[in-house]
């Protein structure tokens, strides 16, 4: 294990951490992105260029700002509510996410599949992916296709402000919340 | 001394505190924000296999992080567009507030 | 020149642009849109031209060269879909002759559709008719075939009902479009069997093709249905589709209803390319039928089918009184012929018919439609009359064309092709009856032919007596503009010439068809029966017109006056039975049709009369026993059912808690299922 | 070609007399410092000239007191920058104000380095190096939101956001019209993009159909994604003050600016590279003179053109700029690549040539055309994320 990757899984776990914890949203997603960037770099340590500038293009170019925006739009940026901390709830979280962890780590451990040393020289062919996609992976690409502008649609159609039922303009919303007494 | 482990670890790592956050955390973006991270999580393995596979002009384990990248993308989408209107329904983006349905 | 086979695909893919350009033509820009459709035509047709001038003639007997290019459509997984174009002799004399036909029918619609309101939408469903037609005959796989077959089928369905706002029209495409679905069910089992068995839809690919030697060897080899071999059998399948395309004998009723669309259409579909593609298409797959082992079940099919359909098609043209009717049996009728050719002479006779009926069918719809326009729209022959000083143009043309459909001896090209046909009848080893049928069916066509003009052109004009007519505006019949004529005269012109491509004497169509060197076969008149047959069919040909002069002539008959002689010559309902086309739609009304009803009767009966009454038996049954059951519950069940539920309720309601409807919780529960099973299978032993 | 010769002969001299262990990072020093100190003096030159532009066009002088011609202006610029005040709001987050004008100037620079100044002559050569430039370009928006969002200011933090959305938008027609030429020469890697445009000027992309109109959308998105104007709403000062910029002084806005002229700069560079042959000389009889000076010929060459194209052009509205990314540049961008495909399928030639030259201008006039039919000139509407606020 080489001394850049250490450095790099290290800040990747710690951003991670931070974005699964820390309480200001927006702080958040930034240690967020600093993960994706991270994940990135775990790519290109691997040899995988191509997927790794993909990775950043897409989670650091796009799907981070998709969440800054949907936080923003939520009256995000705000510190989160927590009315109603629940320490036994933390901890039982916190439990199956380690717990979860040790049993993974172990099975790592424990396997044969590991062991094996790296091919001295792997590299990736941008040419050959782009032809196994084509070929191999050609009805799964068609799919993605589909899939992809069916979630365009999809998204925009859902965050499209609500169709006002009524002629008057102040009754199209559902009161916020069922009668507190149920 | 280069083997599987470390990667496997990160990754491992990254799912367990992708996991930890979607069951702790208590607004859907960063739910969501989790289930990316479990999702990148499950896509290092794939590179890590791909790298440490002898193979050479095996490229599958790439297109499947290319494919899943694609649909996380498209996932987190329709995802936060989901969390949006909620969010104009209910005024929160509190999973637990999202009951109406319980009997 | 031989790269040129590359570009074929330019034939039919000009008029299928040019239909989708029109598709989003504005409406008001009539001329506009004729003239793409035309000039998209016209370069088809030049096109075609140099295909003909490149098709290679081979000088071996019974060996054709063909030009073959084919191509991966796509891929799937590892096996790829081939389809090509071909270029052969057969059909390179259709592409001619379609694309000629074809621009004829577009210029003379200019004239006719011209006060049209839907002229573009008309241009736009021809071109695409052309297109696919053309597209259908450059084909090299039956499935892109098939295709173009659909979408001709979908043109005829869309010009028959161009009209939709007359309801005979609406129903006619309807009925049209179900007739030949129903023959395409056969053409579809046909085309999936065979590449089942022949694992390739390509003719002709270098060896490999379904059509070729070593593919027939093995369908001629494996069993099919009702004792035949699989190669008979999916020829007679694939005949069921040429069946319905081309009107043979049980699936032909939709051709004369298919009238109501508009003449140009019925011209160029409904008489000289559409129905002829189901005699190309056996004419295509006809190695099918012929290869040696395949048995001769199939081509006896196609010779009976045939044959029966020439003389009922004759039949009944005898008694119709609609102009387009008396045509649209005769097409019937003719091509009866041609699939009678086909099974019993080959490609080569089928195909010269095919081409020289192509030429006068369509003057004669195109004279037709003429005469319709000159007359305001009238259709019943018994209305017109007189004709002939007042369409001059148009008389002398339909003469014409009537003499070749009749096939006046020596000088129209009907005479020449049909003599072929009966030539092969004669000649064929099964039996008798179908060359009978044929000759008397030749008799009746003079006949009729005869009985039309008599009522269209000779006698004095009556259109001033039918029923709306009024004093003040007179209908006069008027002779047609010059765009509609200029088709006429150039057709009537090839209806005389075109017969000579093909007499004995200089067979140059078939040897071009069928390879083979061309020779001047100076005495090929006196082999055996040839001349016999010859003069044989001249004289019932001229009996048939002199019989139809006898009886219809302006000078002992009048329409409407007299009731037809044939009815009065013919035992009492006969003629009634002709004129209502043997009664066969209403035969198919009352079997298919009743057959239905019938069923949903008997089902309605059923439910009334067995069931009703029976309902108390069950209801009392059902009372017993849920008598007895109520005493077994209450007494032996529930007693300790009771108490069981209650430990569930209790059980459930502690459960229930669980369920949050919180789906962070879930997830929790799924994440140390998880760790559970893999603590199992980690120290479980599994590895 | 002697000229790259001699510079990569050069460096690996130098390189040597570094201790061994050292060599690599040295190697990358030597790589990377030209580069950047090349693009610094150049963004002096061309504030000084764009002012000097935008002063003739404006009917004035431009900067004339400090030097003559006012050519040391940059200089006095800069001191002045240097010495200014920096003031950090009081509620901003020190650190994100901090790190966001650093990153967005990383991320503009590190675009620099997949392109190929001449033969050979790149500082680090990826296989995909194009999507390398665009993945770093897409983290500037992010630089722009912490700049926007640390400063603690409603108009920053707007005017941010307005940047995300119009950079997101125009990234889609900038990466969709480079694909154009990315199939064309069939690889993703720059120094082979400008391989393939080698021997001179008629054999440049721009002079294909697809190139054209891809080259005309490249550069209308290059200018949406470093906010130049017509596209400078994010920092319009009659609008927003500055945009995500409000709240810096001093050096961090003087770092802004220099990233901004970077980005602008790297963009400039990248079009060359993909539409206008690169390094390469419009004649061959030119190639002796050396690759870089090429490059940096066209790249001034589009600058200019930016300027020009700033003191002319009015400022669009911001809905409009959003219209016309998603309903102009984005169908255009995909009909272009079907316009490649086509291209490319026939192979080149004159014939492909008037095939793809029909189905453009075709696209582009119908589309127009029904653009202008479906949207008749209509009053503005105005549109909030939440629009019931007052309902609540």
């Amino acid at each position: 294990m080489n001394l850049v990757f250490a450095i790099i899984a290290l800040i990747t776990l710690a951003s991670a951490i931070a974005a699964m914890c820390l309480r200001n949203l927006v702080h958040c997603v930034l240690c967020l992105t600093v993960t994706f960037t991270g994940i990135a770099m775990t790519y290109l340590q691997l040899s995988a260029q191509f997927v790794g500038f993909s990775q950043i293009m897409v989670y650091v170019g796009a799907v981070s700002v998709l969440v800054i925006f949907a936080l923003l739009m939520t009256r995000g940026g705000n510190e989160l509510n927590l009315r109603d901390w629940n320490p036994r709830h933390w901890l039982i979280g916190l439990g199956t996410g380690l717990l979860t962890f040790g049993v993974m780590a172990t099975g790592i451990f424990k396997s044969s599949l590991t062991r094996s040393a790296a091919p001295d020289s792997k590299t990736e062919s941008v040419k050959t992916i782009g032809e196994s996609l084509l070929n191999e992976y050609v009805l799964p690409l068609e799919a993605l296709a589909l899939l992809l502008t069916v979630a365009l649609i999809g998204a925009a159609l859902l965050a499209m402000p609500e169709r006002k039922t009524a002629s008057s303009p102040h009754s199209d919303r559902p009161q916020t919340k069922g009668d507190p007494t149920n | 001394m280069d083997t599987l482990i470390p990667y496997l670890l990160l990754s491992a790592g990254l799912f367990c505190v992708g996991l930890t956050g979607v069951m702790l955390r208590r607004n859907a973006i960063l739910i969501l924000a989790g289930v990316e991270l479990m999702l990148n999580a499950a896509n290092i393995n794939f590179v890590a296999f791909w790298r440490f596979h002898p193979g050479a002009d095996d490229m599958s384990g790439l297109v499947m992080v290319l494919f899943t990248i694609a649909i996380a993308a498209a996932e987190a989408a329709v995802g936060l567009a989901l969390v949006i209107s909620i969010f104009r329904h209910y005024r929160s983006t509190d999973p637990e507030i999202l009951e109406d349905l319980k009997g | 020149m031989n790269d040129l086979i590359s570009y074929i695909w330019l034939i039919p893919g000009l008029p299928i642009l040019a239909a989708l350009a029109l598709t989003f033509w504005p409406v008001a820009k009539r001329k506009g849109a004729a003239w793409l459709a035309i000039s998209a035509m016209a370069l088809s047709f030049v096109i075609s031209l140099f295909a003909f001038g490149a098709v290679p003639r081979s000088a071996e007997e019974g060996v054709v060269t063909r030009l073959i290019h084919n191509f991966t459509w796509f891929d799937v997984g590892t096996s790829s879909m081939r389809i090509g174009w071909i270029l052969d002799p057969l059909n390179v004399v259709m592409l001619v002759m379609v694309t000629f036909v074809s621009l004829l029918v577009f210029i003379y619609s200019m004239g006719y559709m011209e006060k049209d309101p839907r002229f573009v939408r008309f241009y736009a469903f021809l071109s695409l008719f052309a297109g696919a037609m053309l597209g259908l005959l450059i084909a090299n796989h039956l499935l892109v075939l098939f295709m173009c077959w659909e979408v001709v089928g979908l043109a005829s369905y869309l010009l028959i009902g161009f009209w939709f706002q007359k309801p005979s029209a609406a129903a006619a495409c309807k009925k049209a479009f179900i007739t030949t679905r129903i023959g395409d069910l056969g053409l579809f089992i046909g085309m999936v069997w065979l590449y089942g068995e022949a694992g390739t839809l390509l003719f002709y690919d270098a060896g490999q093709g379904c059509l070729e030697s070593s593919s027939l060897r093995l369908i001629a080899s494996l069993p099919g249905m009702a004792g035949m071999t699989a190669a008979a059998t999916i020829g007679c399948l694939l005949f069921f589709g040429a069946m319905g395309k081309s009107g043979q004998f049980p699936l032909h009723v939709w051709l004369p209803d298919a009238m109501e669309g508009p003449t140009p259409v019925s011209a160029l579909i409904h008489a000289a390319t559409m129905v002829a593609a189901g005699v190309f298409l056996m004419a295509r797959v006809h190695p099918l039928l012929t290869y040696p082992d395949a048995g001769t079940q199939a081509l006896s099919f196609i010779t009976w089918v045939g044959a029966i359909t020439a003389l009922i098609g004759a039949l009944a043209a005898c008694a119709q009184t609609d102009l387009k009717r008396i045509l649209a049996f005769s097409t019937i009728s003719q091509l009866g012929y041609m699939m009678l050719g086909l099974g019993t002479g080959g490609v080569a006779v089928a195909m010269f018919h095919l081409i020289t009926h192509a030429f006068f069918k369509a003057l004669l719809f195109l004279g037709a439609g003429s005469v319709i326009h000159g007359c305001h729209d009238e259709q019943d022959i018994r209305y017109m009359g007189g004709l002939r000083k007042i369409m001059p143009v148009t008389f002398a043309t339909y003469g014409v064309g009537m003499l070749a459909l009749a096939g006046f001896p020596l000088v129209t090209s009907g005479f020449w092709s049909k003599d072929e046909i009966l030539h092969a009848a004669a000649h064929w080893h099964g039996h008798p009856a179908p060359f009978i049928m044929a000759l008397v069916g030749a008799f009746l066509t003079a006949f009729y032919m005869t009985r039309q003009m008599c009522h269209v052109f000779f006698g004095k004009n009556r259109l001033q007596e039918r029923e709306n007519a009024s004093e003040e505006h007179p209908v006069v019949p008027h002779e047609s503009p010059a765009s509609m004529l200029m088709p006429l005269r150039i057709l009537a012109g090839l209806a005389i010439i075109a017969g000579f491509m093909g007499t004995p004497l200089f067979p140059w169509f078939q040897s071009f068809l069928e390879g083979g060197t061309l020779e001047w076969h100076g005495t090929a008149l006196f082999h055996g029966s040839t001349l016999g047959l010859l003069i044989g069919s001249s004289a019932l040909v001229l009996g048939g017109l002199i019989v139809g002069w006898w009886f219809y002539s302006s000078l002992v008959f009048d329409p409407l006056r007299d009731k037809d002689p044939l009815d009065e010559k013919l035992p009492a309902g006969w003629f009634a039975t002709l004129r209502a086309k043997f009664y066969l739609d209403e035969f198919y009304e009352s079997t298919v049709l009743e057959g239905a009803r019938l069923l949903a009767m008997g089902a309605a009966w059923l439910e009334r009369h067995v069931m009703i009454p029976m309902m108390p038996l069950f209801a009392f049954g059902t009372r017993i026993m849920s008598w007895i059951t109520r005493f077994w519950d209450e007494w032996v069940i529930n007693a300790s059912f009771d108490r069981s539920c209650k430990g569930i309720q209790n059980q459930s309601e502690r459960v229930s808690t669980v369920h949050t409807g919180n789906i962070q919780f879930y997830l929790q529960i799924v994440a140390l299922g998880f760790v559970l099973l893999a603590i199992i299978w980690i120290w479980g032993g599994g590895q | 070609m002697w000229f790259e010769d001699l510079l990569i002969s050069l460096k690996q001299q130098i390189v040597m007399i570094a201790p061994e262990h050292f060599r690599p990072v040295f190697s990358a020093m030597l790589s990377t410092i030209p580069i950047l100190s090349a693009f610094g003096g150049l963004f002096a030159v061309i504030t000084l000239v764009e002012r000097k532009m935008l002063g003739r066009i404006q009917n004035r002088y431009g900067p004339n007191r400090v030097g003559p011609g006012g050519i040391f202006q940059p200089i006095a610029d800069g001191i002045k920058m240097l010495t200014k005040e920096d003031i950090i709001p009081f509620s901003a987050n020190q650190f994100l104000h901090l790190i966001a004008p650093l990153l967005l100037l990383v991320t503009a620079m590190l675009g620099l380095a997949v392109i190929p100044f001449g033969h050979k002559l790149v500082a680090v050569e990826f296989e995909a190096g194009i999507l390398f430039f665009f993945a770093i370009g897409g983290a500037a928006e992010l630089a722009v939101f912490i700049a926007g969002w640390a400063s603690r200011n409603k108009y920053a933090l707007l005017g941010s956001l307005r940047a995300i959305a119009q950079m997101i938008s125009y990234e889609i027609p900038l990466v969709l019209s480079s694909v154009a030429v990315l199939m064309a020469a069939g690889s993703l890697s720059l120094p082979e993009v400008v391989e393939a445009q080698a021997g001179g000027i008629q054999s440049w992309y721009i002079w294909t159909p697809w190139g054209f109109l891809g080259c005309i959308l490249f550069l209308i998105a290059t200018l949406a994604e470093v906010n130049r104007s017509p596209f400078d709403i994010p920092e319009a000062e009659s609008e927003l003050i500055a945009g995500h910029m409000t709240e810096y002084s001093g050096f961090k806005y003087a770092i802004f600016f220099l990233a901004e002229f970077v980005a602008m700069f790297a963009m400039c560079a990248l079009t060359a590279t993909l539409f206008l042959g690169g390094f390469h000389a419009p004649l061959p009889i030119l190639d002796f003179i050396p690759g870089p000076f090429w490059l940096f010929a066209k790249l001034i060459l589009l600058v200019l053109l930016f300027i020009w194209i700033r003191g002319t052009m009015p400022r669009l509205r911001a809905d409009q700029l959003m219209e016309f990314a998603w309903k102009f540049m984005l169908p255009m961008s995909v009909m272009n690549l079907v316009t490649t495909g086509v291209w490319i399928s026939l192979g080149g030639g004159v014939f492909a040539w008037v095939v793809g030259a029909v189905m453009n201008a075709g696209a582009y006039f119908g589309w127009s055309r029904l653009l202008s039919q479906s949207s008749r000139v209509k009053p503005r509407v105005y549109r909030y994320a939440e629009e019931t606020k007052a309902n609540v």
